[in-house]
């Protein structure tokens, strides 16, 4: 049955290959084959579902070496997979919603004439966050970690002959290093520290090592975590992302990649629990970034970026409980997947609805769709009262619990992220209010582009439909079907542990006080945007939500203290290159001429000068001579 | 005695001189002849270096296949040749590098002499018919020299053929520039010929003085020998003592001159000129063959031959090689000429491969190794692309271009491949060395590890940046015509694809040949890897279930 | 007579010869200033001869007189020959070439 | 030694006069030149004018290379190792260093003779064909004489006679064994070349005034050598090598004249300073160094090749039987004075060399620096010093020959071209003659795999062992510098575009032909393979006395 593991990986990684070297020929019906190994890579992924419940918790986690692959004297490298709870938890989401999306593709990408390859990228993209979730060492995980980069960098910039797309595409890359630096040096920390980097031993040892040590290991490993997950400070790529086609935000934007540093923190649990500071860091990281993230999405225009700033804030949320360490872990997992169903849904919704738009993003044109488009409006609904956190829905159940969670920290820091977490709750439901209500109600704001051609939205082929009807069905259930005899808590207590916390408040309290956030969210925003006509043209708006639109001026940040010092040093180097160092050398070079020409002058082409020389040069030698003997 | 490693490195000088000798090219057929020829005597040279790395036993000694013949007696030169698992490694690396420059180049070097000067070569001269034989005999003179480098286990011998390549390679670099240039792109040409040269010359003459240093010293305590093997077991051994000043004047000497043809920052101006003036593929000679001569000795006879000195300059060095790692990565990211670029990438990672060599860790050293070959592979499939890009629209200016993916598809993969090879990512070979690289270094000196770590940033930077620039965005005016990857091109760049995405995957095949010389290198100095602090149980890896 | 004063003497003549070496512009002028050195040479070559006891210096002082014809031979002819070109005897016009 | 006293037995005992041993066998390659230079003589007086040219060709080669046959006799007979000794009464030294430097004079010699019969590249005058001497050297330039002489197409054959005697005395010189010979030696090798420098056909005026230059200097650098010669006499009252030596070190007896002589060391060192002077000049070292750009400009090329060569090797072989025979005890006197002038003659040479414009000049300077180089062997003071001057001496006169005699093809309307703009683009002209002066600027430059870096390498090599460390280092930083200039030329040849109205490369005759290809495959020879030669020259290292 392990033997399936590699297969899990193999499957898509066969596909992208097939698919880039096949050429031509396989334009026809290569996304056939593509949704078709991602399929397979799921069936897989059921079948070793199906072998790990057969067995007792205990046993359930699995290894399977591949190879050796970089070894070097006390460097052990080796391509092996582990599956355990959490990893399987992961493949199901990632295969499964993958699967989706891929079906979803190719209606929505019918009419590129680029989509073969657009379905290379998508399986390279499955292969590879299988690779990162199923990695027993951080090696090869780093391999899993920049090989979605690279998927990502590939489909965000899908359309590359748009600037926008190429400088988004590029942009996340490069930001995201920034993150993988950091796993590159936590590796390297722990080789040092533990001669090993695979995920048991060093867990295992992990206890040895100062917690100075640890601190640092945990503090890079969130760097990594930042960059994938875009938390703040590295948050900036994921709005610009969206350019990517929208199934790609669905995917990986929202529902999977973005998600690996949760994946990241979580397996790294035991290395946390034992830096405290390294935890603070982590849990005031996802509380910023949960607050950040929705105060963008509420003032974003772009349906798109509005639902990244959701996801960022989303993200944030389950950061934040990765941090509060085992109280935490399983409810952030839990999070993740039931944010997996509900956002990806609604991404696919927002496709739909851009894709009945004539690629229309801006909200303010779109208004009143839910009749023409009425499966889209009822998916991306569910999705709504899931992630707002309606009771009964699986949003509820997942985020009720990481806000108990954030109380139950204790102390003061337990106060200040329950209420975080609170706020962040009703913020949420007022930008998602606002996104509902902007979209689907009110009156139609739409007018004809450029060529007068009227947008005549309308609903989305079966292929496209069919998958957010799944995602619903997620959205909705899933996290009842978790919180039910806290079988997801007992799924995954092997892996990441569990431990009780201490909450001020009881459960009930914080259910209460949560729903009543979300319904004053989302009255609000009801009262703002649903009981009066949207204005077409943006309102300038208030200093904040003007700093909101630009993403509360991450770019300007960056600009100002990043890139323009760092063009200019460039700059400076390169002058410094041709003047500085070569002026140098010509300069040497110019000097030694300069000599030759001045020394060239006592070669007068005089006889007697030449005699002279000669007679100067006898004096001297003859001095010389006499002077080495007197000395 | 073997002739192997004697025969693999005359098939390519025999080829030069016999490649010289054919007829001359005045007719098209006549060319394709000579070019042919060359090629196979190129890809013969390549059977011989797999049967060179077939024959090594990566368990046997450091010496394999050894060979000595008297050469000068009187200055006590044989010319001794042997391979051990680094030399073996690069052999492999240029024997499979050369047949596919020489494809690249296949046009290189008919048609004028350059933009500028087109009508300076008249048809039917003398040299219009004797360039293409020019071209690749001296490829071919380069690659035996090369390959006699890698081999010798002779100091002498070694210092030899590292000075004697420098004057094919002038020839090509001046001789044959890729038509892309400017109006005084052949004044610009021979200036950057002339700058190599001099530059490396100046190297090969401080180490000249250090060589003959060397013999001096050994001399007095009666170990009057060149032979590399015989005084570096003299060294190991006590037998012979060098005084620790004239030591140290000793590696600088030596140091000097390979630091030049590394290049190490700030070294490292030739390299720029000539990479940018000449053709791609003898840019890729360069930077993927000529250059690792330079790295390789420092691994083999710095720190062979004068083990405490290189321990002492050691932590210079590595702020050197650091310096230049981020260094050359900015000035890279302010280039606005493609293959200047990439030259200026390459002193970037020759950073990195210093820093691995002076870790003195077995991961520094391995994945130093490891980092030439890769960085051959990678800078020759990278930088070939952007000749093939070059030679279509004939601009080397990185603002001429735009929107190439669109018109030229597999180019811009292709080029994008060979990018992100250089930007090491993971699961392509670069990625293996650098990370071994860094992990070496790190465990020695955290510090300099953690700032050479940034440099993965602003690898990621210049090379997406470049693609960026060239290959995405609306089609330029100029780009609509160019074509896209040809077959013979196609050959070119598949291979090297295939090595960088095969090392990437399954190094282990490499890291067996290397392992064992890089561990008798640290014995030479006397260093052993920092143990970790707290080391896991005995229990390595999974297996447990 | 002490032999010093002959090597003064010597010694004086070979300086005198040579700075007229450096100052003359004529050029048989100058050359007869070298045969001066040369003869200061043979008065030294002679004193010490007669100093040691024995002939070798003499014989050599000989020699050199032999020499300084021959060398008068080929001088001549040179610079009559450039002389005749010239219409000048002055070393100082031979600049054709220079730097 | 003649004492007086002996004198005086022989008046005592009767009018018969003792007559010297003269070792005729030993003597002959010296007599056989001289013979043959007397037989030029006639041939000029007596033969008519039509077969001068030929008979005197004849005459010379044999005599060049009976004397050849004649030193390998000797030396394989033993004469330059076990039988070394002194001959004619202790005037003449036939030893190792003598026999290899005569052998070296005499086969650069044939060469140059052969360049001197070179035909074909002037143009024919009335059907005559005319080489690079005047027609009448007698004849004012440009006068109605010389036009006379031209038309009838007259040859300066004395050219060849005045060659065997400057052989005659350049063979004397090294094995010169006493003061006096040493100075007959070296007037009778400056004399005829005093002559020859006249000689040029074409821009007589500066031959002229190389010659009156070159005369002049001479001259004075000669009474130099004069005055040396008898302060030197007057302190150790002998002229012999080996008796200075003898009394230098103390080991003499002591007769009341020695020990007032003695006494004076001012004597001896104004003494040894000046000898060094003559010697010096005729070498070309700085400071008495400012004759050669002048003379090697002024002089008919031929006869610049021939003097560059030979002059300098016979220059050397007397100064180092000077310092080596009759010195060896002053060592600490005279070693720093000629550190000082090595350093600055290297220095200046090859710093001089760079804003040349003349190709003669250049090389002038460039033989300058070579005697730079060529002191840092001498400095040496032990037989491996020695071995490397021989062998660099032989390496140097075969690269300078060739290099000479590639000049003399290069030609336009006015003659050789000798500017450098003239030879911009000669590369592209015509390739081959290119490649063969590019060998020769590289041996110069002392590239491996050429003769010039086994020489080069070979004296440094010495040094050092000899403890002149920081005379290797800078004679490394002026061989950078001087590779500078060499460079430079070859840029000039290869990678510039040809002068419209550039000149012509003349084809010559197979005389020609042979001097420069025997330049190349020795060249080739002493760089690949040396070690015959280098034995060759350990073996002669050895003087005598």
């Amino acid at each position: 049955m392990n033997s399936l593991i590699p297969l899990l990986v193999a499957a898509p990684l066969a596909g992208a290959a097939l698919l880039l070297l096949g050429g031509r020929a396989l334009d026809r019906f290569g996304h056939w084959i593509a949704t078709a190994l991602a399929a397979l890579s799921f069936a897989f992924g059921l079948a070793l579902f199906a072998d790990m419940l057969g067995r007792d918790a205990e046993h359930r986690a699995v290894t399977e070496q591949l190879y050796s692959w970089i070894p070097v004297d006390g460097f052990q490298a080796d391509v092996a997979f582990q599956l355990d709870q959490l990893s399987i938890t992961f493949v199901l989401l990632i295969t499964g919603v993958g699967t989706l999306i891929h079906l979803y593709s190719v209606g929505y990408m019918a009419h590129d004439e680029r989509r073969r390859r657009f379905f290379a990228y998508l399986n390279l993209f499955l292969a590879a966050m299988l690779v990162l979730v199923l990695a027993d060492n951080y090696l090869l995980l780093y391999v899993g970690w920049e090989g979605v980069g690279l998927a990502s960098f590939l489909l965000i910039g899908f359309w590359q002959h748009k600037p926008s797309a190429a400088t988004a595409a590029k942009k996340a890359f490069i930001v995201n290093r920034v993150g993988d630096m950091g796993l590159s040096i936590a590796i390297m920390l722990m080789f040092v520290e533990f001669g090993s980097f695979a995920f048991q031993p060093v867990f295992a040892t992990a206890g040895d090592a100062s917690e100075g040590k640890l601190t640092a290991i945990g503090l890079m490993l969130l760097l990594a975590a930042c960059g994938k997950s875009a938390q703040v400070p590295l948050q900036s790529w994921l709005g610009d992302a969206m350019e990517g086609p929208t199934p790609v935000s669905a995917l990986i934007h929202a529902a999977t990649m973005v998600t690996a540093g949760v994946y990241l923190i979580v397996r790294s649990g035991a290395i946390f629990n034992l830096a405290p500071d390294a935890q603070t860091a982590v849990v005031v990281v996802g509380a910023v970034t949960l607050l950040f993230g929705a105060v963008v999405g509420c003032a974003k225009d772009d349906i798109k970026k509005a639902l990244a700033g959701s996801t960022m804030s989303q993200i944030g949320y389950m950061i934040m409980a990765a941090g509060l360490g085992p109280i935490g872990y399983a409810f952030a997992i839990m999070h993740l997947v039931t944010h997996g169903f509900f956002k990806a849904g609604m991404f696919l919704g927002a496709g739909s609805v851009m894709h009945g738009m004539n690629d229309e993003v801006n909200m303010r044109h779109y208004g009143g769709l839910r009749k023409y488009m009425p499966v889209t409006f009822a998916t991306f609904g569910l999705g709504y009262l899931a992630i707002i956190g309606f009771p009964g829905l699986s949003g509820f159940f997942s985020k009720d619990k990481i806000i108990e969670a954030a109380f139950a920290k204790g102390g003061t820091e337990g106060w200040i992220l329950g209420l975080c977490a609170l706020l962040g709750a009703a913020v949420t439901a007022f930008y998602m209010t606002r996104v509902m209500v902007l979209t689907f109600f009110g009156e139609k704001r739409w007018q004809p582009d450029a060529e007068g051609n009227d947008p005549h939205p309308h609903e989305s082929p079966k292929s496209m439909t069919v998958p957010m009807v799944v995602l619903a069905f997620g959205s909705v259930f899933a996290g009842g079907l978790f919180v039910y005899g806290n079988s997801f808590l007992h799924w995954l207590e092997p892996v990441t542990g569990h431990a009780e916390g201490d909450s001020p408040l009881s459960p009930w309290t914080v259910t209460g006080l949560a729903t009543a956030c979300m319904l004053a969210g989302a009255a609000l925003a009801w009262q703002m945007y649903g009981r009066s006509p949207v204005p077409v043209k943006p309102p300038v708006g208030s200093l904040l939500t003007r700093a909101a639109r630009r993403d509360l001026l991450q770019d300007d940040f960056n600009h100002a203290v990043l890139v323009r010092p760092g063009t200019a040093l460039a700059a400076t180097l390169v002058w410094f290159d041709s003047r500085g160092l070569d002026g140098f050398v010509n300069g040497l070079a110019a000097a030694i001429g300069g000599i030759s020409a001045r020394l060239r002058r006592i070669q007068t082409g005089y006889v007697r000068t030449y005699a002279l020389s000669m007679f100067g040069g006898t004096l001297v030698l003859v001095a010389s001579t006499l002077l080495m003997r007197s000395v | 005695m073997s002739y192997l490693l004697s025969a693999t490195c005359a098939v390519p000088a025999a080829g030069a001189v016999l490649t010289a000798a054919l007829p001359a090219g005045t007719t098209e057929a006549r060319r394709r002849t000579t070019k042919t020829v060359a090629l196979a005597v190129s890809v013969l040279t390549l059977g011989l270096a797999a049967a060179v790395a077939a024959s090594f036993e990566p368990g046997g000694a450091r010496y394999q296949l050894t060979e000595s013949h008297s050469w000068i007696r009187s200055f006590g030169i044989s010319f001794s040749l042997g391979a051990d698992g680094i030399g073996t490694a690069l052999v492999l690396l240029t024997a499979v590098l050369v047949p596919l420059v020489m494809l690249a180049g296949w046009h290189d070097a008919t048609g004028p002499v350059s933009g500028s000067a087109a009508g300076s070569v008249p048809e039917g001269s003398f040299e219009s018919k004797r360039r293409t034989q020019a071209f690749f005999a001296l490829i071919l003179a380069v690659e035996a020299m090369v390959l006699v480098s890698f081999l010798a286990t002779d100091v002498f011998v070694f210092y030899v053929f590292f000075e004697a390549m420098l004057i094919p390679m002038y020839f090509l670099i001046g001789g044959f520039g890729d038509r892309a240039g400017g109006p005084d792109s052949d004044r610009q040409r021979s200036y950057a010929a002339v700058k190599f040269l001099l530059y490396n010359l100046l190297g090969g003459l401080v180490m000249l003085a250090a060589v003959i240093g060397l013999y001096v010293v050994a001399a007095d305590q009666g170990q009057a020998t060149f032979s590399l093997t015989a005084l570096t077991d003299a060294i190991s051994s006590g037998k012979l003592v060098i005084d620790p000043n004239a030591q140290r004047a000793l590696f600088l000497g030596f140091f000097f001159a390979f630091a030049v043809k590394a290049p190490m920052w700030p070294l490292h101006t030739w390299l720029p000129n000539a990479m940018g003036e000449s053709t791609a593929g003898t840019a890729v000679l360069i930077t993927a063959v000529v250059d690792k001569v330079g790295t390789f000795a420092m691994l083999r006879f710095c720190l062979g031959l004068f083990p405490d000195a290189s321990k002492t300059f050691a932590p210079v060095i590595m702020v050197l090689a650091l310096v230049g790692i981020v260094y050359g990565a900015l000035v890279a990211i302010g280039q606005k000429d493609i293959k200047r670029l990439v030259a200026y990438a390459s002193i970037s990672h020759f950073g990195f491969i210093i820093l691995g060599v002076f870790a003195m860790t077995s991961q520094g050293q391995s994945g130093a190794t490891l980092y030439m070959v890769n960085h051959g592979i990678s800078t020759a499939a990278w930088m070939l692309v952007a000749g093939f890009l070059i030679s279509r629209r004939g601009s080397r200016l990185i603002a001429d271009y735009g929107g190439v993916q669109k018109v030229a598809p597999v180019l811009a993969g292709t080029f994008l491949i060979g990018g992100l090879a250089t930007l090491s990512l993971p699961g392509m070979a670069p990625f293996v060395s650098e990370f071994l690289v860094l992990v070496g270094t790190f465990s020695r000196y955290p510090a300099i590890g953690v700032v050479a770590t940034f440099g993965i940033v602003l690898a990621a930077l210049y090379a997406l940046l470049l693609y960026q620039r060239t290959m995405t965005g609306p089609v330029k005016a100029g780009v609509e015509g160019v074509k896209d990857l040809k077959a013979r091109e196609l050959a070119v760049v598949a291979p090297l694809v295939a090595l960088t995405l095969l090392l990437g995957v399954y190094p282990k095949p490499l890291t067996d040949m290397v392992n064992p010389a890089v561990n008798d290198t640290l014995s030479q100095v006397h260093r052993t890897d920092p143990a970790p602090a707290h080391p896991v149980a005995a229990t390595n890896g999974g297996e447990q279930k | 007579m002490n032999p010093a004063n002959y090597l003064y003497l010597a010694a004086l003549l070979f300086t005198i010869g040579a700075s007229g070496v450096l100052l003359r512009r004529n050029a048989i002028v100058l050359f007869m200033c070298v045969e001066l050195m040369l003869n200061a040479s043979n008065l030294a070559l002679v004193t010490f001869s007669r100093m040691h006891g024995n002939l070798d210096g003499q014989i050599l002082a000989f020699f050199t007189m032999v020499v300084a014809a021959a060398e008068v031979v080929v001088g001549l002819a040179i610079i009559v020959s450039i002389f005749r070109t010239r219409h000048s005897a002055s070393v100082d016009d031979s600049n054709l070439m220079k730097l | 030694m003649i004492p007086a006293h002996a004198l005086a037995a022989a008046n005592g005992s009767g009018p018969s006069i003792p007559a010297p041993h003269i070792e005729y066998g030993q003597l002959s390659p010296m007599l056989v030149v001289f013979g043959a230079a007397l037989l030029g003589v006639l041939v000029e007086a007596f033969l008519p004018r039509r077969a001068r040219a030929s008979a005197q060709l004849g005459v010379s080669l044999l005599g060049l290379g009976g004397a050849f046959a004649a030193v390998v006799v000797l030396a394989a007979q033993g004469h330059g190792t076990t039988k070394a000794g002194l001959l004619a009464m202790g005037a003449v030294a036939i030893d190792g260093p003598a026999l290899f430097l005569q052998g070296v004079i005499l086969l650069t010699a044939v060469l140059a003779v052969l360049t001197y019969a070179e035909g074909r590249l002037e143009p024919r005058i009335n059907g005559h064909r005319v080489d690079a001497f005047a027609a009448q050297a007698a004849a004012v330039p440009g006068g109605e004489q010389e036009r006379d002489a031209t038309r009838e197409g007259l040859r300066t054959t004395e050219i060849y006679p005045l060659t065997l005697f400057a052989v005659g005395g350049m063979l004397l010189f090294p094995a010169a064994n006493d003061l006096l010979t040493m100075f007959v030696a070296l007037e009778v090798l400056s004399l005829p070349l005093y002559l020859m420098s006249a000689l040029a056909r074409r821009r007589r005026l500066i031959s002229q005034e190389a010659a009156v230059k070159y005369f002049l200097l001479g001259a004075f650098a000669s009474a130099f050598f004069l005055f040396g010669t008898a302060l030197v006499y007057g302190y150790a009252g002998s002229l012999q090598l080996g008796e200075i030596a003898d009394v230098v070190s103390g080991v003499s007896q002591v007769t009341p004249a020695l020990a007032v002589t003695t006494q004076n060391d001012a004597l001896l060192l104004i003494g040894l300073a000046m000898l060094a002077v003559g010697l010096l000049f005729k070498v070309g070292a700085v400071p008495f160094h400012s004759w050669t750009p002048d003379v090697y400009q002024g002089a008919p090329t031929p006869v610049t090749g021939f003097m560059a060569a030979a002059t300098k090797t016979a220059a050397f072989g007397a100064l180092l039987r000077l310092f080596y025979v009759a010195f060896p005890g002053l060592r600490w006197d005279w070693r720093p004075v000629m550190w000082g002038v090595a350093i600055l003659t290297m220095a200046v040479g090859a710093v001089l060399a760079i804003t040349q414009q003349d190709v003669k000049r250049l090389l002038a300077y460039s033989s300058v620096a070579h005697a730079g180089f060529i002191l840092t062997g001498l400095i040496a003071t032990d037989r491996r010093g020695v071995a490397a001057v021989l062998f660099y001496l032989l390496a140097y006169s075969f690269v300078t020959l060739g290099a000479f005699a590639v000049v003399t093809l290069v030609r336009d309307s006015k003659g050789e071209a000798t500017h450098l703009s003239n030879w911009a683009g000669l590369g592209r002209r015509s390739p081959l003659l290119a490649a063969v002066f590019a060998l020769f600027l590289l041996a110069f430059a002392g590239i491996p795999l050429t003769s010039g870096f086994t020489g080069k390498f070979a004296v440094f090599q010495a040094a050092a062992e000899g403890g002149a460390t920081p005379l290797v280092i800078v004679g490394v930083l002026s061989s950078a510098v001087a590779a500078f200039f060499y460079i430079r030329v070859i840029v000039l040849m290869f990678f510039s575009d040809p002068q419209p109205s550039g000149p012509a490369v003349a084809v010559p005759s197979p005389l020609t032909a042979t001097a420069i290809g025997v330049g190349v495959l020795v060249t080739l020879g002493l760089g690949l393979l040396p070690q015959y030669f280098l034995d060759l020259a350990s073996k002669a290292a050895l003087f005598t006395r």
